[in-house]
């Protein structure tokens, strides 16, 4: 059995009335790529903002490596070793690709040349050193993704949370997007991947949760969840939807 | 021929001498929150440059009587302005700037106290004679500089005149009037005027202070401060406020219905002519120190012609701070006829010893005491009726009885 | 007691008035996020307006409010056309330092024109007179003010709210690009509304000009206090920029009274501080 | 290679003022050398960090009063009264992050200002630092212990240029290290910065008290210049902005911006009003308003960012297609 990396516990978050997250609760294991699906409004980035300490969650707790983080700022959960992207890309636009990337490195290391290297390495890693001195601002979509995956490997992370790091990609992006990930697994990483488009996540979990309207309804392995009925019913039109989105974005 | 270009240069630089001009700095703030007063002061250097330049036979001023300055071989006065903003980093810079690249031999400035304190100090390293006409801190003269004389009276010295004429308004007309309350602005005008009379009101046991206003700077309103003087039902305010403020709580004193039995300006708003045109009616029985009234003129020819020259320039009678620089720049100008040369230390003796002619003023003359201070105060004790600034005390010099009584402001 | 309810009602008054020099800054900042440094400096100019319509021609503030409004409106309008629109996508601070020059310009302008001498409105319809409740004093001009002040501010709220051309102004706020794509000429949004701006701190300035002296510096301290009124109440509210100046009004005549009157703007900007450690983004944003 | 400008920079600096001995010219630079001193202190918290402060004359004027009233009261050299006050001006700079760094953007913004305005206030009406009226250093012959040189300019030339490198050091130091790249992460993104694992509220208070500290020693310095100071023209708004305008003006967030800033604001403002400043009729304001509004206007990303233009065109694009 392996050894848990992150442990959710009956999270709850609310936003005044608004129930975002019910009592979810589960677990991650060390090496594995976990998928968090679920309808739009599911409470998955809510989910992501609890856990990585952007939100204080309404009750319940959060554990990583076994020590509470619940409540604590972001920096320090990332200082242990768990860490995100956002959904909303958030480049640090009027600094180069290599800065963004070596702003990430300097955690680990407060010399230049130290950092410098890390980020040289992720850089070559991300298939971004091509681009390292461009402005961040002026990256196409695909590879301010990639940028924001980049960053945060540069902070030499045990465990990262994508927030849906492929929306927005043409096919071959997501497909690239998609090695990116294995790559990163197979170096170690442990993923959590909040994601709608199905068939790029489907093939490289482990396993998936679905969250629906803040309640997590279903989890497993791939082929069994995408059979499980509640969350057919619960998904099944959001996934053309989702299908439909994929489309407009390709072009 | 040698001896005709030898002639030539003679006679040439004769005409070099005579065509030197002689140059004083002037410091005032002409642009900023203080710009309206500082204008009209340089009008008013204008008016005793032109004075000194030109020829005026019916002023009776030694200046005026001849082109330039007679000892310097008709050497003609220039005042080159300039601007300090309201701000004693400038005020110190200008004065600076003046006295090396533009080579003036005296300063004149700054109206404010608090530009004409750096000003001065950067005079006083040079070596030069800074001559203050209207800045009126009583700590101006009180650092022991060598080389800075000041003309106005200073607020110890106008606040010692208003308790005696307090005083004198109540032995002789039994106005009764024992509460004094002192309203001022927060800034080193207002509040030293107003720490002068927590000073000297010790010496004039009969009066008690009662309320002390101080209100900030570039006020929006005065209805609070109006509030608070009110509630302590003073007889007497002394102001030491701007021409802004001090109509607004003129317009504030009306809808509270303050009536207080006099209200005593130091020098600064009441002052100003703009204060009549403003309140009309409203600014009558307001009383203050003021070096002329348009109401002296009639006594005084030579104020009254000087006060026509002014007038054209700027539309307005000569008031008393303005009054005061522009004596500020003939005394200067004076000093270096009478030493006959621009050599600092020369004029220094000058204006040390020397008793200046000063037709324009009550007292007719100005000498400065070992501080630098015009131990001649001169001031008079005006007061507004039907528009026009009386002088009403001391009584030589009376225009009009002073009326130690506000009609309620219905009755105006 | 009856003291309290004279510094309440002055509070009131002296407030009102903030609020509307506020309400049109605030309509500028929420909607472009452009601090308007020139924004006192336009009222200077509405209260030149009604003065020199009153010198020349006699006419009574009321009577020249129109103009006097429309002259800051336009004021506002060719700012936005000459100088906004051009520093709209710069980076941050720019628009600033464009309209700190504006301001400084129209400031020294006012002085080469019309002198650096502070002027009043003397007489007019209102001056002088004014109501006795109880014991408490109202100010006709005040009280005229304040009236105007609240009739200025509904009207606002209501077109911003009711009409077609409001509601393009709201989506603007919200963001530029989905309003063009619903067809909104944002252009012409940005250029009424800081037109709209002008016209507010127009009035505000007439009903100013009985009770504050004219000069070149006129605009300067209220277009300070209009700052923290407007981040008080949260940037593009314009209602929080209404209760906002009457709570500053408030702070200042009532902190003033008793804890100094020097202290009365120290006590608005420290309003300002402890308010915000609740709604950091104001009374009324989120 | 990149170094040369600024060294270029850095000797013009130093050797005009020495060379032409017109004081006034001596005067400028040495308000220059003191702005954009100032502009680099601000730069580190506003620039860098992204915090804009409207407040900075605060610790300005921390920096003239603490050295001066050490001065003046007790007769300490205003060399130690200048570490005294930076000292001060951090400590008052930690007390006010704490409710100022609640809020974000334009409301810290004046949240900076009020704090600037309410230590004004507290200043005008504190009777032991002589309130209102100000206070006038005592004036004593020449002397590098006392910091008072009236013979010449020159030592108050080199003591502001020396000021003046030390920040620059201090702020090239910054921006090319860790806490440069950490501030400007934090002015980009806040959320990213902290989940890149910068504890931004830290660097963030870091940046502001480095910044009013280095604001703090040009007070002193500007101060024992003038040899007058009182509330309103060390605490005033005017000062804030001032420093404001001149960085912005340059170029935010760059070393050269505040250096650019100055080198045109200071100069433009102090010989525009001694040409025609006399006039009494504003001109020279007005032309110096008109100016900075035909500046922006036409060159909208600040000077820094005409002179770059160039050279960030071929950064971005060439490299990226080769």
């Amino acid at each position: 059995m392996a050894r848990v990396m992150l442990e959710v516990q009956k999270i709850t978050m609310k936003f005044g009335n608004l129930v975002a997250n019910d009592n979810v609760s589960f677990s991650v294991n060390e090496g594995e790529i976990v998928s968090l699906i679920g309808p739009n409004g599911a409470g998955k980035t809510t989910l992501f903002n609890c856990i990585s300490g952007f939100y204080k969650p309404f009750s319940g707790k959060v554990f990583f490596e076994g020590k509470d983080i619940t409540g604590k700022p972001p920096h320090q959960i990332t200082m242990m070793g768990l860490t995100r992207t956002f959904q909303i890309v958030k480049p640090l636009k009027d600094m180069t690709v290599r800065d963004n990337v070596l702003t990430g490195a300097f955690l680990r290391s407060s010399s230049k040349k130290e950092a410098e290297r890390i980020a040289d390495e992720v850089l070559e890693l991300t298939h971004l050193w091509e681009k390292r001195n461009m402005l961040a601002g002026s990256l196409t979509t695909a590879d301010k993704k990639r940028l924001e995956i980049a960053r945060v490997l540069a902070t030499r992370p045990k465990m990262i949370m994508l927030d849906e790091a492929m929306a927005g990609l043409n096919q071959s992006e997501i497909k690239e997007a998609m090695e990116l990930c294995i790559k990163l697994n197979r170096a170690g990483i442990t993923l959590l991947i909040v994601e709608h488009i199905m068939e790029a996540i489907m093939p490289i979990s482990h396993r998936v949760i679905v969250l629906s309207a803040g309640k997590k309804i279903a989890e497993g392995e791939p082929a069994e969840v995408t059979n499980n009925e509640e969350v057919i019913k619960a998904y099944l039109g959001e996934r053309y939807y989702a299908k439909s989105k994929k489309l407009d974005h390709g072009l | 021929m040698r001896k005709l270009l030898a002639v030539l240069v003679v006679l040439l630089s004769f005409v070099v001498m005579a065509q030197e001009v002689i140059k004083i700095g002037a410091i005032f703030p002409l642009t900023g929150a203080a710009a309206a007063t500082g204008v009209k002061i340089k009008y008013a250097v204008e008016v005793a440059q032109e004075i000194i330049n030109g020829v005026y036979p019916e002023i009776n001023l030694s200046l005026a009587k001849s082109a330039g300055l007679p000892n310097l071989n008709g050497a003609k006065v220039q005042f080159v302005f300039a601007d300090h903003q309201g701000n004693p980093e400038l005020a110190m810079a200008e004065a600076e700037r003046l006295i090396r690249n533009e080579k003036v031999v005296a300063l004149i400035g700054c109206y404010q106290s608090s530009c004409t304190k750096p000003a001065s100090q950067i005079a006083e390293k040079y070596g030069i004679p800074f001559v203050a006409g209207s800045s009126s801190s009583a700590a101006l003269t009180e650092r022991g500089l060598k080389w800075f004389f000041r003309i106005a009276p200073h607020d110890g010295m106008e606040t010692v005149f208003f308790f005696n004429y307090l005083r004198y308004l109540n032995e002789k007309y039994n106005a009764n009037i024992k509460r004094v309350a002192v309203v001022y602005i927060d800034n080193e005008y207002g509040v030293h005027a107003a720490l002068m009379v927590k000073e000297k009101i010790k010496d004039f046991p009969e009066f008690s202070l009662v309320a002390d206003v101080k209100y900030p700077v570039s006020a929006t309103n005065v209805d609070i401060e109006v509030q608070k003087i009110k509630a302590a039902k003073p007889d007497a305010i002394f102001h030491a406020s701007y021409i802004g403020d001090m109509t607004m709580f003129v317009k504030k004193y009306k809808e509270f219905n303050v009536v207080p039995k006099v209200v005593l300006s130091y020098c600064g708003g009441y002052q100003d002519p703009q204060f009549v045109v403003n309140l009309g009616k409203d600014a009558d029985y307001f009383a203050g120190t003021n070096a002329t009234t348009p109401a002296l003129f009639a006594k005084m020819p030579i104020l009254s012609k000087i006060n026509e020259m002014y007038k054209a320039k700027s539309g307005v009678d000569i008031d008393g701070p303005t009054l005061e620089d522009f004596a500020s720049a003939l005394v200067i100008a004076e000093a270096i006829n009478i030493a006959g040369t621009t050599e600092p230390e020369k004029i220094l003796e000058v204006l040390k010893t020397h008793t200046f002619e000063a037709p324009y003023f009550v007292s007719e003359k100005i000498k400065f005491g070992p501080d630098g201070q015009n131990i001649y105060s001169a001031s008079v004790m005006t007061q507004i009726f039907n528009g026009v600034y009386e002088a009403v005390w001391p009584e030589q010099y009376q225009t009009h009885e002073p009326v130690p009584q506000f009609p309620d402001w219905k009755k105006r | 007691m009856s003291m309290l309810a004279q510094l309440v009602v002055t509070g009131v008054l002296v407030g009102s008035v903030y609020s509307l020099v506020a309400v049109g800054l605030t309509l500028v900042w929420g909607l472009m996020d452009i601090i308007n440094f020139a924004h006192g400096d336009f009222m200077m100019i509405s209260m030149y307006t009604v003065f020199w319509l009153y010198a020349l021609l006699k006419w009574d503030p009321l009577v020249s409010l129109p103009i006097a409004a429309f002259v800051a409106g336009m004021i506002g309008l060719l700012t936005y056309k000459l100088v906004i629109k051009r520093v709209l996508n710069a980076p941050g601070l720019m628009a600033l330092l464009a309209t700190f020059g504006l301001s400084l310009f129209i400031r020294n302008l006012a002085q080469f024109l019309w002198s650096p001498n502070y002027r009043f409105v003397g007489e007019s319809i209102l001056s002088g007179k004014r109501l006795i409740i109880s014991d408490v004093i109202v100010g006709l001009p005040q009280l005229v003010a304040a009236l105007g002040s609240i009739g200025m501010t509904l009207a606002v709220a209501l077109f911003i709210k009711k009409t077609k051309f409001g509601k393009a102004i709201q989506a603007t706020a919200q963001s530029r690009e989905i309003a063009e794509l619903m067809g909104v000429d944002t252009e012409k949004v940005y250029m009424f509304t800081f037109a709209l701006s002008g016209i507010c701190v127009g009035v505000a300035g007439t009903l100013l000009s009985g009770i504050f002296p004219v000069y070149p510096e006129s605009g300067a301290m209220y277009g300070l206090l209009a700052f923290v009124i407007v981040a008080l109440g949260g940037f593009g509210n314009i209602w929080g920029a209404f209760y906002a100046g009457i709570m500053i009004g408030l702070a200042e005549t009532i902190g003033g009274f008793y804890l100094g009157t020097q202290f009365k703007y120290a006590i608005a900007f420290l309003i300002y501080l402890l308010v915000l450690q609740f709604r950091p983004k104001g009374l009324f944003g989120w | 290679m990149k170094k040369t400008p600024l060294l270029v920079i850095l000797a013009l600096l130093l050797i005009l003022p020495l060379v032409v001995e017109d004081v006034n010219f001596q005067h400028v630079m040495l308000m220059m050398l003191i702005f954009a001193g100032l502009g680099e202190a601000w730069n580190i918290i506003t620039g860098f960090a992204g915090q804009t402060s409207f407040g900075h004359a605060a610790f300005f004027g921390i920096g003239a009063y603490t050295s001066t009233v050490l001065f003046y009261k007790f007769n300490v050299s205003p060399w130690i009264g200048m570490i005294l006050g930076a000292l001060f001006a951090g400590i008052v700079a930690f007390l006010v992050s704490y409710p100022c760094f609640r809020l974000k953007g334009h409301y810290f913004a004046i949240a900076t200002l009020a704090v600037a305005e309410i230590i004004k206030q507290l200043f005008v009406s504190w009777d032991y630092v002589e309130g209102a009226t100000g206070i006038s250093i005592p004036v004593v012959p020449d002397s590098f212990w006392a910091m008072q040189f009236h013979r010449s300019k020159i030592p108050y030339v080199l003591i502001a240029y020396g000021l003046f490198v030390f920040v620059l050091f201090v702020a090239v130091a910054i921006e090319r290290n860790k806490m440069g790249y950490y501030l400007k992460a934090i002015r980009e993104s806040h959320e990213a910065a902290e989940a890149l694992g910068i504890n931004t509220a830290r660097y963030k208070l870091l940046a502001m008290i480095v910044s009013s500290m280095l604001t703090a020693l040009f007070g002193t310095l500007y101060a024992q210049y003038i040899l007058y100071i009182d509330p309103f023209m060390v605490f005033g708004l005017d000062v804030s902005m001032k420093i404001v305008l001149l960085t912005v003006l340059g170029g935010l967030g760059s070393v050269y911006g505040p250096i650019i800033g100055a080198a045109i604001l200071i100069p433009l403002s102090e010989y525009t009003r001694t040409l025609l400043g006399g006039t009494g009729k504003g001109i020279d304001l007005m032309i110096y308003g008109i100016l900075i509004v035909i500046v922006v206007v036409f060159e909208p990303r600040g000077i820094l960012g005409l002179l770059r233009k160039r050279s960030r065109r071929r950064l971005n694009y060439g490299k990226s297609n080769a």
